[in-house]
């Protein structure tokens, strides 16, 4: 792999940009792998990335009936930030978050990530006890957050109606590490290092089914035909559901629709990322400088990669009302991802029923922060057959011993 | 955007007027079951690609809950019906499996 | 009782339709089989009204009944009789599984008088204003807030909401009767 | 240069001059004018900056697809950025400047990235920055966003009013050409209800600028015919302005009506947000003409020859003295004839197809233009304006055959139907070979709630390109619609025009077609993100194969027109690269809104005081009146405390405590939820609802209850009392009435429909006071009335009558360990009741209290809040609240739940009472650390603080939390770091949660 830098930029200037090589090599599947990968998405790059780079496993294909990184890893609002309330999550997502800020070097492709600081806004006595309680945790678990109060908020987004008639603003936990990244490069940088490391990315190429010899798997039949493997790591989101059932097990997982918006670009106005629960909208600002807008999911099974116009609704009215300069600015552009959410809206990784079948799913809107993170648990566990400590609190069976990983108790929600 | 019909009003109801309620039909398990069967009960969801049974809330209507046969892909309802019941009216069923041959049917 | 007001007291607005607060009104909540004839009976004997069908409301000569769902009817009477009228179907009703409970002070009612009643509705509610008719009823919501509202004639609009958000409704209504709004 | 012509201009009213203002510099247009043809008259070409390169630019189209002039517009407090000049009407007193840019337009220092243009390919910034770490987010950063983003920040809030319209109709016709015109006098003669929209202030869209005759009339006479028949339509609906910005599902359309973006500060709202339920939708939204790829084909001067062709015809604006006309179909000699019969020198049409004999050619011959078959612009000369062109053949490798000198290149790429509206929910396309470009498959359309399609295209938009086809295809199409609505056959035959022959078009992705890498990097894409056609084929070959791949990594399409000019051209571009068709390629997908929408539009009414719903009780506005320190609690507010000047809130608190367990304390109770659970079945029902037992709580008297989730988690508490044999009221949270209403209309309604209960929501008939401390039962007896004596009504009863004139329902229960009665009064005399008991009690010392002063006492006396010691991960056994689960039921929900391993571990963290070595009051949320560390490196947490306060009546820190073997583990001392940067720790004892009078003597007065 030829190294990217701005040397190498001026070089290919001179001859018109015409010598630089793919990113990403299109093989032929081979007939046999020693872990086959289903889904291309951050999560799955990642997974692949980490088995070659700590467990030396690097006959891996990554198979992926679309193209890579065409999932939730390109249709989210890029946040990362790691300032959850449970210790499991707070790990694995202080993991993934730690992983980003060295992962434009690691991968030699620029993510751009970007620490400009999250804040989760309080806007009723309420939160404001949440999220302090989030701040000790945070504390205890070694995630440096603190919870700020109204003028130092002030001074972060001056943009921001602190005084609104509605909520006034009574703090926020402020992270300072946490901030975006370009969604679409982890997924591109990530193919890259797999391919370079001899991995083969099959895009366009789509499960039908999945192979197995007295309760253990074997290989996948895809559209490019059968093949086997040692060991299958099952890392989609939208179609998880479906693979369990060609594997012959159940999720506890529903799939909805997410909204996003973003805006026309405008000149850089809001430097951080600005979350307000209370009201239900996040927004932040692209390094194009469109306002970038999450809102909430629908109520109803979906697969349709649309959703509902209310939530849009919703939450710009929020932004409106906590940003009032935003009220003649104008969305450019709204799309739905399609997200996979379980009973406890924490993730699921681990074994499943199937022998040296491995499953990492329902990662619910958390999906693009814990990138890194995941695909370091989850290669960890294909590589041992075992998860290991980021992945054990994430398994199945949590779900009949009543051990949740409910993350919105700190959420502030009103009882 | 969807619009269902209410069977208690007649009206064809606004998304926003409604609350869904997730999958239909679901037997409750108490004190004696097994740890499986509440398992199943409280969070094994069908989440199937296609035809799908569920609960819907006439919430700023007439706030009562009834079921949809509704189609994940296309968001296709193919009818609704009352909640007080065990299963889905068959004649719904066969105007389901009338429409595409290929679903398995109600389970 | 002399003690007693309503949300906003009688307050009003005129925009391009006129918008106010209808003041005091009888309002009870009557659960029960809407198909047996004691509920009928009931209904008869303290209002005067028929038995509203689906989406229907009906007026008697001591108020008005309207049908919320299948099993629920709102009867609207004067204020100052809605505890002896909710009495009175209780015993009316005797033995058979009911409920009635006097909402009254629960709700808050505006009209809304004007040609472009239904449109200054429509600007609230997903529901479709414009095949309503004096007889009908329709439960639905206005922006944020559950709702319900039924034509008095053809150019005024009852509206009903809770008590609580009756400052938010009027806010709503204002806001949707401002001159230079009219949408035709 | 761009000048206003002596004559012309179907659209203006040159009697009725606009004053306005660009860059400070005072303009003047017309009435009819769009922004950019008042600018175009007087010859401001130049209009802003390119996003990446800040290249020169001027317009290009003349509307909905314009990517380049976007201006700020207003100022102050109606300041707007990105506005299309293309899009916006002119009005007196209009103000608008360029941007992107510094420090003007004429002399934009960021222009240096044109310079580096040859080392800012596409994706540049993948490759590069990367060193030192921390150089992205401190250096390179900040100068991208600050040579990115288009318009100007805003400063100051919007001053305009919004609001949204639901309508309900049959058929929505979308698009007010002539093809609209015809659909919907189809659909409106079918009697279906029909809303048609339009997005600009006239009917009739291009159809005129083109010429022809329908149904032997002008095309404008035509025009003025058909509109004036709908008008006469009851059952037709009209609406100029109105863009439909998306097709959402089950029939759900949004238009967006801009009522006084041309009549600022007129009192009207500015936009309003049609939400539209239709049965049947007709796209009628015209096609839009494809820009060609040569060599500065980006340059101010440069437009679409049907650009042009309309700034000259509908506003009388000549964009240039002489103009090259560029095509490779016959559409673009109408430009050419149009400018010559205007009286503009055309020196060339450059054909790009191999031969020009069609009709329009011969035309163009016959008017005196030069026609040179198989030619190609080789490259653009000039800078912020054309100068010339340079001709060569389109076949070869561009060597440059004559230069013509010109101010104008009018270009003509063919044209690509507006499929927005068909594809949002869900339409397929199929590739049109003979017109190269993507159209509806009709045999795909999206489907509705009904599984039936309900989106058909008319005109142009199904690909009929002639204007003979556009009406018949669109007459069909209004038919077809109202068909399907439920509309009735008609007879009447629809509109007719004569057909035109025409030669067919050849498609041209890049001119010349073996242009070599240096001009390639010259030919642009997407004007506004300076995409280029050697930016694709780079994507193409680094292995940015997807269409989607090459979208993000070159950001073509992703500028504010969302590749309405771009797209199809990058597409073959891409196709070319992989050596593959284009269908095979695709298209990216199609997303809401059309164009852009005002976030304004969408917050609708909804801002200020009617954001949301703010719950009010009776006696709110007295809270106020008192200057109260409101809180949200749900969308109600409560009182915090009632500060009296020169007192902070916390010394308030204080007082109120105090207060109340001295003398009296009321509190405004009236949000706590009230359900009446009645029937044969209710008491079987109450038992399944509750986890203790509550069927066999005695009429009269009241029960404390908790209620769990199916998951076993606890999730509401309160009061419950026996009114009769069949009925109970229970009391709820106050945030918790409608969620609990509902919890249990559900399992009524969905599990034991058989069983005979009705619930009813009570919560805001009634206002209900706390009348709390020692003097409670003084200040209750002074009013008169009913008998409130210990004998008569003792602790945990309750009992209807009179309270002076006031009829009541009285609960002796209390939250706060002192003698206390809950009083329900019908809440339309909430307030007057509250007044009685603040004059009655004012010999007793009355003070009213707040929900804080609340908390605390509730904590004094160990009491657990929903919210606080739960947060939906909690039991009722986490509480020490076994005594209120029943043993004796066999089933409740949350039972099985809590059977489960999990939850019936020792190691679940239990409630205690928390006291600090020092007094202090420990924090809110923090958490106590045990030894070690865990798998994770995380300290070993062993418990948490659930409520902390200050308790003034023991003049000393108390807590409750959840330990680790708290219960078993009375007296020990634990430690709970704090966070606020002292690096210190707090030392806590646990204890017995109740802290204040233990055994309930002085409630039991």
């Amino acid at each position: 792999m030829r190294r990217y830098s701005a040397f190498a930029i001026a070089r290919e200037a001179a001859r018109y940009h015409t010598g630089w090589e793919r990113a990403w090599k299109s093989p032929k599947p081979k007939k046999k792998y020693d872990v086959v990968i289903v889904g291309a998405g951050g999560h799955g790059l990642a997974t692949a990335y980490y088995l070659g780079k700590n467990f030396g496993i690097t006959n891996v294909a990554i198979i992926e009936k679309g193209w890579l990184g065409g999932g939730n890893t390109g249709r989210n609002t890029t946040i990362i930030r790691s300032n959850y309330l449970q210790d499991p999550s707070a790990a694995i997502y202080e993991k993934a978050r730690s992983l980003y800020e060295t992962m434009s070097q690691d991968l030699n492709y620029n993510v751009m990530f970007s620490p400009r600081g999250v804040m989760m806004l309080a806007q009723t006595e309420h939160e404001v006890r949440g999220y302090e309680r989030t701040a000790h945790a945070n504390a205890l678990q070694g995630v440096k957050t603190e919870f700020i109060s109204p003028q130092r908020v002030k001074e972060l987004v001056p943009i921001m109606n602190i005084n609104g008639p509605r909520y006034p603003v009574l703090g926020a936990l402020w992270q300072e590490r946490a901030g975006t990244a370009r969604h679409d490069a982890v997924a591109w940088g990530y193919a890259r290092a797999c391919s370079d490391m001899g991995m083969d990315i099959i895009q366009k190429c789509e499960v039908t089914g999945v192979r197995q010899a007295n309760g253990v798997v074997t290989g996948v039949d895809t559209t490019h035909g059968q093949i086997d493997c040692d060991k299958l790591a099952m890392v989609v989101a939208g179609n998880a559901g479906h693979l369990a059932d060609m594997a012959g097990f159940r999720l506890p997982m529903e799939s909805v629709a997410l909204q996003a918006l973003v805006s026309e670009p405008i000149k850089p106005c809001i430097d951080v990322v600005v979350m307000a629960n209370t009201v239900h909208g996040y927004m932040s600002q692209s390094d194009k400088g469109e306002l970038v807008i999450g809102g909430g999911t629908d109520g109803f099974n979906n697969y349709t990669q649309r959703g509902s116009f209310h939530h849009v609704e919703e939450t710009v009215r929020a932004l409106v009302e906590t940003f009032p300069i935003i009220s003649r600015l104008k969305m450019l552009r709204q799309w739905g991802g399609i997200v996979d959410v379980t009973g406890d809206r924490s993730p699921i990784i681990g074994k499943t029923p199937l022998g040296n079948c491995f499953i990492n799913c329902g990662w619910g809107t958390g999906g693009f922060k814990s990138i890194p993170g995941s695909g370091w648990a989850m290669a960890e566990t294909v590589a041992k057959g075992e998860p290991g400590s980021l992945a054990a609190e994430f398994g199945l069976n949590r779900f009949s011993e009543g051990r949740f990983i409910d993350e919105s108790v700190a959420a502030g929600v009103a009882h | 955007m969807l619009i269902l019909e209410c069977p208690y009003c007649g009206v064809m109801a606004d998304e926003t007027d409604l609350h869904g309620g997730g999958e239909a039909h679901l037997k409750r398990f108490g004190p004696g079951s097994s740890d499986d069967d509440f398992e199943t009960y409280l969070f094994h969801r069908k989440n199937p690609k296609g035809v799908h049974f569920e609960r819907w809330r006439h919430v700023s209507g007439c706030g009562k809950w009834f079921h949809a046969a509704r189609n994940t892909m296309t968001l296709e309802v193919y009818g609704t019906y009352p909640a007080q019941t065990y299963e889905p009216p068959k004649d719904l069923v066969a105007k389901i499996k009338k429409k595409h041959p290929e679903w398995g049917g109600y389970e | 009782m002399s003690n007693a007001v309503s949300a906003l007291q009688g307050a009003s607005f005129d925009g391009y339709c006129k918008v106010e607060e209808a003041g005091l009104t009888g309002m009870i909540t009557l659960r029960g089989d809407l198909a047996s004839d004691g509920v009928a009976k009931a209904v008869k004997a303290v209002t005067g009204a028929a038995m509203p069908g689906q989406g229907e409301v009906t007026e008697g000569a001591k108020g008005r009944v309207g049908w919320m769902s299948p099993d629920e009817l709102l009867l609207i009477v004067d204020h100052a009789d809605a505890a002896a009228i909710v009495e009175a179907a209780t015993a009316s009703l005797g033995d058979e599984h009911s409920l009635v409970v006097n909402v009254s002070d629960a709700r808050a009612v505006y009209r809304v008088k004007g040609a472009a009643c239904r449109e200054v509705i429509a600007k609230l509610a997903p529901a479709d204003t414009s095949v309503m008719q004096p007889g009908m009823l329709r439960r639905t919501r206005i922006a944020q807030i559950p709702a319900a509202f039924y034509l008095e004639d053809d150019e005024t609009a009852v509206l009903v909401c809770f008590r609580s958000v009756a400052q938010y409704a009027f806010d709503l209504l204002k806001d949707a009767v401002e001159p230079g709004g009219e949408v035709f | 240069m761009s000048t206003r012509l002596a004559q012309g201009g179907r659209l203006i009213d040159r009697s009725k001059p606009k004053n306005f203002t660009f860059n400070g510099k005072r303009m003047k247009g017309y009435e009819g004018d769009t922004l950019a043809a008042a600018l175009l008259g007087e010859d401001q070409m130049l209009m802003g900056r390119s996003f990446k390169y800040h290249r020169p630019r001027g317009v290009v189209a003349s509307g909905a697809e314009e990517p380049n002039a976007l201006v700020n517009l207003g100022q102050g407090e109606r300041f707007e950025p990105n506005q299309r000049v293309t899009t916006t009407e002119l009005f007196d007193g209009l103000y608008a400047t360029s941007q992107n840019h510094w420090p003007s337009l004429e002399f934009d220092v960021g222009v240096v990235n044109n310079y580096a243009a040859r080392f800012l390919p596409a994706g540049f910034y993948y490759k590069t920055f990367m060193a030192p770490k921390a150089a992205w987010k401190h250096v390179f950063e900040p100068i991208i966003r600050k040579s990115a983003g288009l318009g100007q920040v805003p400063t100051e809030a919007d001053v305009d009013r919004y609001e949204h319209y639901y309508y309900h109709t049959d058929v929505v016709i979308i698009g007010g050409g002539v093809a609209g015109l015809a659909s919907a006098l189809a659909a409106g003669r079918s009697g279906a209800k029909v809303l048609m929209m339009e997005q600009t202030h006239h009917w009739g869209g291009r159809a005129a600028v083109d010429g022809g005759e329908i149904d032997g009339q002008s095309v404008d006479a035509w025009i003025d015919a058909a509109v004036a028949e709908l008008e006469g339509m009851e059952n037709v609906t009209l609406r100029t302005r109105m863009m439909a910005s998306g097709v959402y599902d089950h029939g759900y359309v949004l238009g967006y009506e801009r009522v006084a973006d041309h009549t600022p500060g007129d009192g009207r709202p500015r936009h309003r947000l049609w939400r539209i339920r239709t049965k049947q939708i007709v796209t009628a939204t015209g096609a839009i003409e494809r820009p060609l790829s040569f060599a500065g084909n980006d340059i101010p001067g440069v437009m679409l020859a049907s650009a042009v062709r309309d700034y000259a015809v509908n506003w009388g604006v000549s964009i240039g003295d002489r103009t090259v006309v560029v095509t490779n179909n016959d559409d673009g000699y109408r430009t050419a004839l149009t400018l010559k019969e205007a009286g503009m020198e055309v020196p060339a049409v450059l054909d790009a197809r191999a031969e020009a004999t069609g009709p329009l050619a011969e035309a163009a011959r016959a008017a005196g233009i030069r026609v040179e078959a198989g030619k190609a612009i080789a490259k653009v000369h000039g800078g912020k304006r054309v100068t010339g062109v340079s001709v060569c053949l389109q076949a070869g490798e561009g060597s440059t055959l004559e230069e013509i000198k010109c101010d104008a290149v009018a270009m003509s790429g063919g044209w690509s139907p507006v499929v927005h509206m068909w594809s949002h929910c869900g339409g397929k396309l199929i590739w049109d070979e003979a017109q190269a470009h993507f159209r509806p498959d009709p045999n795909r359309a999206p489907t509705s709630h009904d599984g039936e399609a309900f989106v058909v295209t008319a005109g142009t938009a199904s690909g009929a390109m002639s204007l003979a086809e556009t009406l018949e295809d669109a007459y069909a199409a209004g038919k077809a619609a109202s068909k399907a609505a439920g509309g009735k056959a008609i007879r009447k035959a629809g509109p007719k025009a004569e057909a035109e022959a025409e030669q067919p078009m050849a498609p041209v992705w890049i001119m010349p077609q073996g242009a070599g890498p240096q001009k390639r990097m010259k030919m642009w894409l997407d004007y506004q993100n300076d995409v280029k056609v050697s930016d694709v084929q780079l994507a193409a070959r680094e292995g940015y194969e997807s269409v989607e791949h090459t979208k993000r990594y070159t950001t073509l399409g992703m500028a504010t027109d969302q590749g309405k000019l771009s797209n199809i051209n990058g597409l073959a571009v891409l196709s070319d690269a992989l050596d593959q068709e284009i269908p095979t390629t695709g298209t990216t997908t199609f997303r809401p809104p059309y164009t852009p929408i005002s976030f304004g539009a969408i917050a609708g009414e909804a801002r200020h005081e009617i954001f949301q719903p703010i719950r009010r009780t009776p006696m709110h506005q007295w809270h106020e009146d008192a200057g109260a320190y409101m809180e949200p609690v749900g969308h109600w507010r409560r009182p915090y405390c009632y500060a009296k000047p020169g007192e902070t809130n916390e010394q308030a608190v204080h007082r109120e405590v105090l207060n109340t367990r001295e003398n009296l304390g009321l509190l405004d109770a009236s949000t706590l939820g009230k359900l009446i659970v009645k029937g044969p079945d209710a008491g079987k029902f109450m038992d399944m609802m509750y986890t203790n037992m509550m069927s066999n709580l005695a009429i009269g008297k009241c029960r404390y209850g908790l209620m769990c989730s199916e998951n076993g988690f606890l999730s509401d508490d309160g009061v419950v009392a026996r009114i009769d044999e069949e009925t109970w009221l229970c009391h709820t949270t106050s945030g918790g009435a409608d969620r609990i209403h509902a919890w249990m209309e559900e399992w009524l309604q969905t599990e034991w429909w058989d069983w005979k209960v009705y619930v009813a929501n009570v919560t805001e008939q009634l206002a209900q006071v706390a009348v709390v401390g020692p003097n409670a039962r003084k200040v209750l007896e002074k009013l008169g009335g009913m008998d409130l004596s210990k004998e008569t009504l003792p602790f945990m009863q309750w009992a209807d009558g009179k309270i002076g004139e006031f009829d009541a329902r009285v609960y002796r229960i209390s939250f706060s360990g002192e003698l206390s009665y809950e009083i329900a009064v019908p809440a339309s005399q909430g307030r007057a009741f509250w007044d009685a008991l603040l004059e009655a009690g004012e010999e007793f010392g009355v003070m009213p209290y707040g929900t804080e002063c609340l908390h605390i006492m509730r904590a004094e006396k160990g009491f657990i809040m929903i919210g606080d010691e739960t947060d939906g991960t909690v039991i009722p056994q986490d509480l020490g609240l076994n005594w209120a689960i029943s043993k004796k039921k066999e089933d409740f929900l949350g039972k099985r739940a809590q059977q489960r391993s999990h939850m019936t571990d020792p190691e679940r963290w239990k409630l205690v009472g928390l006291e600090t070595l020092d007094g202090s009051v420990l924090p809110d949320g923090a958490y106590a650390v045990g030894e070690g560390n865990n798998v994770h490196g995380q300290r070993n947490m062993i418990g948490r603080v659930t409520s902390t306060y200050y308790s003034p009546t023991l003049k000393k820190g108390i807590a409750m939390g959840l330990v680790l073997h708290g219960p078993d583990r009375m007296g020990e001392v634990i430690s709970f770091p704090t966070v606020d940067g002292s690096n210190t720790v707090i030392k806590a004892r646990i204890c017995d949660p109740v802290f204040y009078d233990k055994d309930g003597e002085k409630q039991n007065v």
